[in-house]
């Protein structure tokens, strides 16, 4: 995987760049986009990719090192974990946020849960039938 | 050291590229006055005494007998002059340059004043490297009138028919006409002249960069030191002309000899100074 | 590290820092922010020396400016070092001449990385270009310390994604930068450390991930607070 | 290495220009003339020199250029060694600490034991006496007040000027001539007064003052006194006696406008002055009559020296100062190509420098034996150079 495919990541001023970059990690890692065991791009590679400075890509890899999402041996370049676990956890992990999200901003409407699900499932129905015939859909 | 001389050389001869195109316009200007004014002056000259002769009736030999010949020094002093004008445009681009050398790196678009001051080299090696070009110039205009004076001999032979030939030394052509002030013929003259010349560059100089430094407190102050140190020189050679004063005139050039020295060591120190910590982009 | 304590500085009776302390690690981007006239470029000048002090100090890695800290630390100013009627290749061999910490492999990358023509007269370089040369000829120097004063304004859009691409590079890894700008808007999450100067003094002095990681504020807002507040 | 070619080419090329000229002014060095001696012994010339076309000759071969010299042109010790001040040179060379400062005050006396000094400044109508004893080194100082001329008062005069003319000194006793140029308020002529003060050089005590000189008050406007000093030539030499020159001339009176005439001489007198006994007297008309055939008046050794100096052959007389009758048989001189001539006397002989051979020629004699001891002339020692034909050098007496 070249460093240049890598998907591009827009960035908020507020959050520490270095978390914005962990969870964009979690999130190719949820979506597949990144697979078990496949080498990271180096440091200084993702800093340029992700218009950051090198201090910052650091920090995000330490960061990832803690929360075990990548594994480095020796001085080869890491790679993202085999454990099915933590993977597994990274995905209900980034929907619960996504959802905990969703949940507060529509609780001020305070709409019954019923209609939430409907609406749910209309949107996410019809979004995953766009997203199906025509690959470069209008993004959600 | 040996670095730092390295370093000293590239940036003389930085500073003696960018005066270049000036350097040699002074020496076009001064050479075509000289010689195309002494061809000018002999030919009318020459033309003169033809048409005498015509009148007369005489042979050239007899007109020399009775008018002993027609001398360099004597359509030299018809020059002087001009002369006189062309030495002048050197010294007066020469001393205005001597501070423009240091004002040009801070003015303009370009501000090569950063550049030089944050050289990994001896702040002063700047004022040297400076210094070393204004002299590379009054030397290289110094030789250039030597060459011109032989010029103008070798003009003369070629013009002036040998029965009006007046034959003269080199030195002696030099010494006899007023360019001898700045060409001097005898060593003490040139030390002393020169001396005072290296000291107002060296005044100068630090003038400049009090300025940089102290903006026009800097200014008055440089001005005051080298005013001060030129009174004191006019006095010491005007005390030395009034012959009842204390002191011998050979303890006045001693004590001329030593304001030369103490101003270009305060000078060169001051300079050093401002360079190390004052001067300011 | 460059260590700042208390530096004054008086410029024809207007007090232009009055007591200036931050410090700037190796390794990390800090940035001077303020507004115009905040005394920015004269903190940048007194550290490289290029302008004397009233009081305080300054140490670059321990030791007070001398010239042999010019092999040590490189400033990059908001305008040409070089004189104009000089050509890109002369400034470069001047570099060369007189920089031993110079790194000629690097400036050619540099060179050819902000596509700039060897020919060219300095002179009539556009301000975006010129810029671009200055940073050839600061960030070719395998020095510890870069500084950069403003590289950002007044230059094309495209010219400073190319510029902020450096910030990114391994040309900055472990090195100390120190980069004054009065908008911070395109290297808001480039830079580690913020320092904030407000009339010749500090007023904020902040690492800028703790900064939103524990108030959740960007650098933007941070100066919002000080300079509309 | 073309990037520093042009530096280097710039520096190499004037260095070599000036490397030239050095060599070539260093050849220069010595003037390319010589003084050689055609006959006689050069030692009498010693302390003598010939200066012209920026050369200085010495018989002994010496040669030095002069001229060509600006900043560095006031800075030497030894004066201008024209007439009045060559002796001086040789107190400046013998005793430098005493003359410092005082190298040109009025007048010096010296002899084997003591060198004197006498200086008035005006300001303070003192006389500042000073007196070097030549073997210990040892200087004494006198001030001496002077008054105005007898009869006379400040507000006569709306300006005066005072000098010493000569100093003497005879057996202990110091004389100092004062010469007084007073102008009057009026329109009248000036006053010349000359006064003999005499101080004792042990005590320093004034002795007496002999007023050796006044002019008698001219009436018409255009009638002029001038009185001029005949001193010993060799101003520092001991010498009893000292004689004045009076004239008296009348002014054309302006009339006719375009060629004013000079003026004529009514009267002229000799007044001699013997020190020791305070004696005038005036030169009998045998004398008068021998100077009035055009003949300048010198006294040297006591003797008076008559002749005619600019002036192609001129003849030496010498007079009795008292009597006016010849003292010795006079001497004519050689012929000179041009007028222009300059005669010294010093150490009983005749230093004559003229153009022989159209070449500046000196020619030595001895007074009493008139035979000539020296003879000697310029040449040129490079064809290239100036020719010294008709040139004029002058004899300058510089110092031992």
């Amino acid at each position: 995987m070249g460093i240049d495919e890598w998907p591009e990541l827009a960035m908020n001023s507020r959050d520490p760049v270095y978390l914005q970059v962990v969870r964009h990690f979690k999130e190719l890692i949820a979506t597949g986009w990144l697979e078990a065991g496949q080498h990271v791009p180096s440091r200084r590679e993702l800093a340029a990719r992700m218009k950051i400075n090198p201090n910052t890509a650091q920090k995000a890899y330490k960061e990832m090192e803690e929360q075990q999402l990548i594994v480095t041996e020796g001085n080869s370049p890491s790679r993202i974990t085999s454990d099915a676990a933590t993977l597994r956890s990274i995905r209900s992990e980034l929907l619960g946020e996504a959802v905990q999200a969703f949940v507060e901003s529509v609780r001020r409407l305070d709409a019954p849960v019923e209609e939430l699900v409907e609406l749910v499932r209309e949107k996410y129905g019809r979004g995953e039938a766009a997203a199906e015939p025509s690959e470069g859909g209008p993004l959600p | 050291m040996k670095t730092n001389l390295i370093a000293l050389l590239k940036l003389a001869d930085l500073e003696i590229r960018r005066f270049r195109g000036i350097l040699l316009g002074l020496m076009a200007l001064v050479a075509l006055i000289q010689l195309g004014g002494l061809s000018m002056v002999t030919r009318t000259r020459l033309s003169q005494i033809e048409s005498q002769i015509e009148r007369s009736g005489m042979t050239l030999a007899e007109f020399k007998l009775q008018n002993s010949g027609l001398s360099l020094l004597e359509l030299l002093g018809e020059l002087d002059g001009v002369t006189g004008v062309a030495i002048a445009c050197c010294i007066v681009v020469v001393a205005a340059y001597t501070l423009i050398i240091w004002y040009r790196d801070w003015f303009g678009r370009a501000s090569f004043a950063y550049r030089l001051l944050m050289l990994p080299h001896p702040r002063f090696l700047l004022y040297l490297s400076k210094l070393a070009a204004i002299l590379t110039f009054v030397f290289s205009l110094f030789a250039w009138q030597i060459v011109i004076v032989a010029g103008q001999m070798l003009l003369y032979h070629v013009q002036i028919p040998h029965q009006l030939r007046i034959e003269r030394t080199f030195i002696d052509t030099i010494r006899s006409t007023d360019l001898v002030i700045f060409i001097p013929v005898r060593l003490t003259e040139f030390l002393l002249v020169y001396g005072l010349g290296l000291v107002i560059v060296l005044l100068l100089f630090t003038t400049a960069l009090l300025e940089r430094s102290y903006r026009l407190k800097g200014l008055l102050g440089g001005l005051a030191l080298s005013a001060a140190a030129f009174v004191l020189l006019v006095w010491l050679w005007a005390g030395a002309e009034d012959r009842g004063s204390f002191l011998y005139p050979t303890e006045l050039l001693a004590l001329f000899i030593g304001v030369l020295l103490v101003s270009a060591a305060a000078a060169l120190w001051l300079g050093w100074r401002l360079l190390r910590g004052k001067v300011s982009v | 590290m460059i260590e700042v304590s208390d530096i004054r500085k008086k410029y024809r009776r207007k007090q232009v820092l009055g007591g200036v302390s931050f410090q700037a690690q190796k390794g990390q981007i800090t940035s001077l922010i303020g507004l115009n006239g905040a005394g920015k470029s004269t903190v940048l000048k007194a550290i490289m020396g290029l302008t004397p002090i009233d009081g305080g100090s300054i140490r670059i890695g321990g030791q007070a400016i001398s010239p042999a800290a010019y092999n040590t630390i490189a400033f990059i100013p908001d305008r040409l070092t070089m004189p104009g009627s000089m050509r890109l290749r002369d400034g470069l061999q001047f570099m060369a001449d007189f920089y031993p910490r110079w790194n000629p492999a690097r400036a050619e990358d540099l060179m050819s990385f902000f596509r700039l023509e060897r020919g060219e007269k300095i002179g009539r370089l556009s301000k975006g270009t010129a810029m671009k040369f200055n940073l050839v000829l600061g960030m070719a120097q395998d020095v510890d310390y870069v500084l950069m004063d403003e590289p950002f304004s007044g230059i094309d859009l495209f010219s400073r994604e190319l510029i902020a691409e450096v910030f990114t590079s391994q040309l900055v890894e472990d090195r100390g930068v120190l980069i004054t700008t009065h908008e911070i808007g395109d290297i808001e999450h480039l830079i580690d450390h913020a320092v904030l100067l407000d009339q010749g003094r500090v007023v904020r002095d902040f690492d800028c991930e703790q900064m939103r990681e524990e108030h959740g504020k960007s650098v933007i807002d941070v100066m919002r607070e000080v300079y509309r507040g | 290495m073309k990037k520093y070619g042009y530096s280097i080419g710039l520096a190499a090329l004037s260095a070599l220009v000036l490397i030239g000229y050095v060599a070539a002014a260093s050849a220069d060095r010595k003037p390319p003339y010589r003084l050689t001696t055609e006959e006689g012994d050069a030692a009498v010339m010693n302390g003598f020199v010939l200066d012209g076309l920026g050369s200085r000759l010495t018989a002994d071969g010496g040669r030095e250029r002069t001229g060509s010299r600006f900043l560095s042109a006031p800075f030497h010790d030894l004066m201008e060694p024209d007439h009045y001040y060559s002796e001086r040179n040789e107190l400046i060379l013998a005793h430098r600490s005493f003359m410092r400062g005082h190298r040109m005050d009025d007048s010096y006396y010296r002899d084997d034991a003591t060198v004197i000094g006498a200086d008035l400044d005006d300001e303070r109508s003192t006389i500042d006496v000073r007196l070097l004893d030549r073997a210990s080194g040892g200087v004494r100082e006198l001030e001496v007040p002077i008054e105005l001329p007898a009869g006379t008062k400040q507000s006569d005069f709306h300006s005066y000027n005072r000098s010493i003319v000569d100093v003497q000194l005879e057996n202990g006793r110091i004389h100092l001539l004062v010469r007084g140029d007073y102008s009057p308020l009026t329109e009248g002529q000036r006053l010349w007064v000359y006064e003999d003060h005499i101080v004792d050089s042990a005590s320093g005590e004034r002795v007496g003052t002999v007023e050796v000189f006044r002019n008698a008050p001219e009436t018409e406007l255009p009638r002029e006194t001038t009185v001029e000093l005949i001193e010993e030539v060799r101003q520092m030499d001991a010498s009893g006696i000292v004689m004045l020159n009076v004239k008296r001339l009348k002014h054309d009176d302006g009339t006719n406008q375009e060629q004013p005439s000079p003026p004529l001489l009514q009267e002229w007198r000799l007044v001699g002055y013997d020190y020791a006994s305070g004696e005038t007297w005036e030169l009998p008309k045998a004398g008068m009559d021998r100077l009035k055939q055009g003949l300048e008046p010198r006294l040297h050794g006591g003797i008076l020296y008559a002749f005619k100096e600019h002036i192609e052959k001129p003849v030496i007389h010498f007079l009795d100062p008292r009597s006016g009758e010849a003292a010795a048989e006079p001497l004519p001189l050689e012929e000179s190509d041009i007028p222009q001539r300059s005669v010294r006397l010093q150490d009983g002989r005749i230093y004559d420098n003229f153009l022989a051979g159209k070449k500046p020629t000196v020619v030595v004699y001895d007074e009493a034996s008139r035979r000539v001891l020296y003879r000697g002339s310029v040449e040129q020692a490079d064809p290239r150079a100036e020719p010294v034909d008709y040139k004029y050098f002058s004899l300058n007496f510089y110092g031992k």
